[in-house]
């Protein structure tokens, strides 16, 4: 086991692959993307309703070192700043297999 | 007999169902469709009237006629969004106004839909290889409302914004909605009789009940919608009702110059004056992200498409009956 | 030629497919139908069923004997939850007597279906108003579920419990498969045989295929569902068969004193002694918090439902069949 | 960057709308739901069949302050014991953009 | 002439709409099918086979020539596995050859309906039993990829395997796919013609516009999935076309031994030359877990599966007509 | 509120079972489980197709003690070493209610 950083993002559906572009940039190699979830924040409720498919969000969890992260934070904070969103860091232990 | 129109459409089974959704939302009752759903019975309605469109295109075969047609549909939805534009920009923003203005000058294929059921109904023939022309209207107005957009933004805080051209003729002409109706059309025009006869219980004979079943969902989906606008006060919804019947007066006149029968002029005023809720908001959404995407959907959506479905068709086929 | 009726009844695709659901479970299959689909066919059956309902009543129009049976209908199923409360308070608290007896006051939409289905393999007419009284049957039950159990409950530990009667009665009314079937039911009702032409191959064709799907689905989840009750011992269980048994002697009664034909005293006894798995367990988690949905949900769902549809429905026609 | 408080809520879905009244009501202004999960708990397991539609839950992510945390805590003590559930509170860092 | 099959087969609607599948991938449209309709229309597909098939067996019953015909398709099934290992131990690891093996020892249904349209279309009869082959070919090359897989596989490494033979039976004999086709088979042959007729409107009538939804769908996956493959070379890729060719052979020859019709013949070659890329993926991942996934899922899904519906289908026809 | 591990497991979802069964094995009694999420990892991207439905990855939740994550984390291992997978251990507090 050794420590990691949890990214949790939650952001636009419609900007979730310039975001996991993004994330590979900074040199991230896992993540788990879950592709509808709903919310609110200061955009207001964000409900999918499948026709105009542009009210969803997506909620993408990452596990990486704190450098990584790091870098991360600084190269998404951009596009979140453009489509809203959420990002939260925490820590975590990463179970070796 | 100008009642009669009205009420021929009103008692159009889909119509109704569209009331009722919105009811649903009225009543705050809990009735719900899935989203998988929704996009399986609108995949089914692209696929259908791409196919049946593909078939009457093998029929008629691409005579000079058909291809004037087609070339004034395009030009049509490429003009309305300069002025569309034009007149926004005296409320809004470069973006919101870009974006409305591609919404309008493209279509709303249930819309379309609707119009062909209420002429069926009302028993008037028009050619199904407007389909085509329908097809042809939905991506121009997104180039041209982005070109706008980056013609007329300030240049200042869009660095988010990475997308390039080669993406966004990508997400014009390729979209999932598009690129269905014309595969089907496609393959519809190639297989012919002997297509349409395997798959006519299918794409012909479910079609009314598919659609009804659709325009329960945006019924329910427009009413929900409708209160993100009414905050936004009366000129948005204004215009999401007068700039449809300007288009329509524009494309009568054009259809009366190309010389197009009743029916196909009314089916060209109905591409018109709908306006997209599908495919242009997610372009959109990527391409002028400075646009509020509670403005354009909701226009289009809760206003434009239930006043085409209900007054606008039957007002069109009046027009259209006084003048031919 | 008893045996005659229970064998035609089983012999019927979607009973047997009710079994093929079960027996996948006994087996261990990896058999699913995902939760999307289950909707949307329930969404088609109650579509389709209103609507043949409500073109049936702008038929035959409402007349004295219509009205007549539609207020049998909805005191029947009033009735029901107040001896159901009273037999189930000998063993079970004032919640869960309460959401059981709701429960089985109200019906079940796909029962009804399968006796419908039923009477059309064995040649016997009935009346297509009936779903209006089905339709009208779904919430009462509800409502006086919920006034016996906020009547006798002892008055602690409910704090949480917050939900005020205008909220019950858009729970009970406007739920949302008693909003889609009375909305559809109007609908066949305005737009009458115009509608009916245009949505036949949609509403009428494909009906038995869509109800074997479900019905697979339903033997699923009731054979999933099964295990719950069997801890729950012998008394629920003989419950389960004994009261809509009651039930339907009650409605039979009912049918001779006002007069209707065999087929439709079929139905309305289908319909007293069918036990609602979908609206009124809703409904109850929120009114009812207490109650246990493990015990409400399988008793209607897994026993009630396949005792209907297997032996409850030829039973009930010979009975018929002895009276009339 | 600055500390909040994650808090997560699984709860029957039935009662996912008052959650939600509740939490507002305490001032949390964003969140991120999942209306479908499934799990199992005190209460046994708990999986959809979408027939009879109550044996699901949800899921609710909320990142706010901690003050605002322990009041929401506190305000769906009640709510959750009624329904069952689980609720967890863990720290996290909140990424302006 | 000879040219004419292929084109026959091209212009099939349901094989155009693979190719546009496809096509939605190259060109990088967002075409999307949600996974709950992918599984909706392949749940629909075996239940209208399963029971057209099990009404075909009522028509036949179960004479002598029938079970002929069983026992050599399952013979046919249980051999190709061990051929298939020892040529493809020649370059990969006993995990991947044993599941690869077992892959292609497997069927694809959608292929055999695939087929039977294409002989709908050039007018040959095949008789409806064969469903009931296509059925019990499913399994048994499961299990015998996996006693291969047992058998030589070095014993080190594989602590975490712990599924038995209880489980791999299971899987095999009833996963979802299996049971569904079987299940509906036995309910199609138990009702008969009055069942049919029932069900009619919706398993025979709907059946290729479902195809074409399907096939639309798998053209997306297939075209998504081959980049996996194409890293790998070509001794897979090339396998993948040339054992089906073989293994169609094979089925010609004993085809041919039992005295099997034109059309019956074809379809039992179709059946030998696909490969399985639901049931057995499924299974494999669970029993030989060491086995790469992305190896025997592309190969089947899209290199056989293609080659099969666009030139192998034809292919086959053309050498049947050649012998017979 | 008392102090639980949070226990987070993404893996191939045809393993989800038996990972299930080993978790109740080890004694744990609650879990919430998110039946469908993508990702990518060690292995490569992961998306489900629905038809070859085996390129799907399940998300599991679960809030025990310390003791107890100890003993799953040794137990469920093996399985994530056949299978592929990620297991993230962080700190929580459990609201009681
Ligand atoms: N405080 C929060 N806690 C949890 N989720 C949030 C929070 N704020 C925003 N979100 C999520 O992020 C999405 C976009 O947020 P916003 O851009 O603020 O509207 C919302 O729809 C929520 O799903
Ligand atoms: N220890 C736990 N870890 C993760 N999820 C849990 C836990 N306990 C309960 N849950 C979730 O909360 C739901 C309701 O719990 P309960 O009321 O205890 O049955 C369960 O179905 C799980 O989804
Ligand atoms: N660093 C990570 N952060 C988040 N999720 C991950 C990470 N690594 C792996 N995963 C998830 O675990 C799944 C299997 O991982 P793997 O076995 O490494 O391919 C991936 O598809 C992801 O969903
Ligand atoms: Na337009
Ligand atoms: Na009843
Ligand atoms: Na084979």
């Amino acid at each position: 086991m050794y420590s990691v950083k949890r990214l949790e993002i939650v952001i636009d559906r419609s900007y979730l692959n310039r975001l996991l572009k993004e994330l590979e940039n900074c040199g991230i190699e896992g993540y788990t993307v879950l592709d509808q979830v709903r919310g609110k924040g200061e955009r207001g409720l964000r409900e999918s309703d499948a026709l105009a498919d542009i009210f969803t969000n997506a909620y993408i969890l990452v596990a990486c070192s704190e450098e990584t992260a790091e870098k991360a934070v600084a190269a998404i904070r951009p596009l979140l700043k453009m489509s809203g969103g959420m990002c939260l860091l925490s820590d975590a232990q990463w179970v070796r297999h | 007999m100008q009642l009669d129109l009205f009420l021929s459409n009103l008692l159009n089974p889909p119509v109704l169902f569209f009331f009722l959704g919105m009811a649903a939302v009225l009543c705050r009752s809990d009735l719900e469709i899935p989203n998988a759903i929704t996009k399986a019975l609108s995949l089914y309605l692209l696929f259908a009237i791409g196919f049946k469109g593909g078939h009457a295109l093998n029929q008629s075969g691409l005579s000079v006629e058909v291809i004037v047609t087609l070339l004034t549909a395009i030009v049509l939805s490429a003009i309305v969004p300069f002025y569309a534009y034009w007149l926004l920009r005296r409320r809004l923003g470069v973006a919101d106004a870009a974006a409305i203005a591609a919404t309008y000058g493209s279509i709303s294929a249930v819309t379309f839909i609707t119009a062909s059921a209420y002429l069926d109904k009302v028993g008037v023939d028009y050619s199904g290889y407007l389909v085509a022309a329908m097809a042809l209207m939905e991506s121009p107005a997104i180039i041209i409302g982005v070109m706008l957009y980056r013609r007329y933004r300030d240049s200042t805080g869009d660095e988010g914004n990475t997308s390039d051209w080669g993406e966004l003729f990508r997400d014009a002409f390729f979209n999932g909605s598009v690129f269905l109706i014309l595969g089907s059309m496609v393959i519809g025009a190639l297989t012919g009789d002997k297509g349409m006869t395997a798959l006519k219980p299918f794409t012909v004979e479910l079609f009314t009940g598919v659609l009804c079943l659709f325009l329960l969902d945006m019924g329910l989906v427009a009413a929900r919608r409708l209160s993100d606008l009414l905050r936004g006060g009366w000129f948005l919804g204004g215009f999401s009702i007068l700039l449809p019947l300007f288009n329509a007066l524009l494309a009568v006149v054009l259809a009366a110059l190309i010389g197009l029968s009743e029916g196909d002029a009314l089916m060209l005023m109905v591409l018109a004056a709908s306006a997209s809720y599908i495919a242009v908001p997610a372009a959109m959404r990527l391409a002028i992200p400075d646009a509020n995407p509670s403005l354009y959907v909701p226009m289009s959506l809760a206003i434009t498409f239930p006043f085409n479905i209900t007054f606008g068709i039957p007002l069109y086929h009046m027009l259209v009956k006084t003048l031919w």
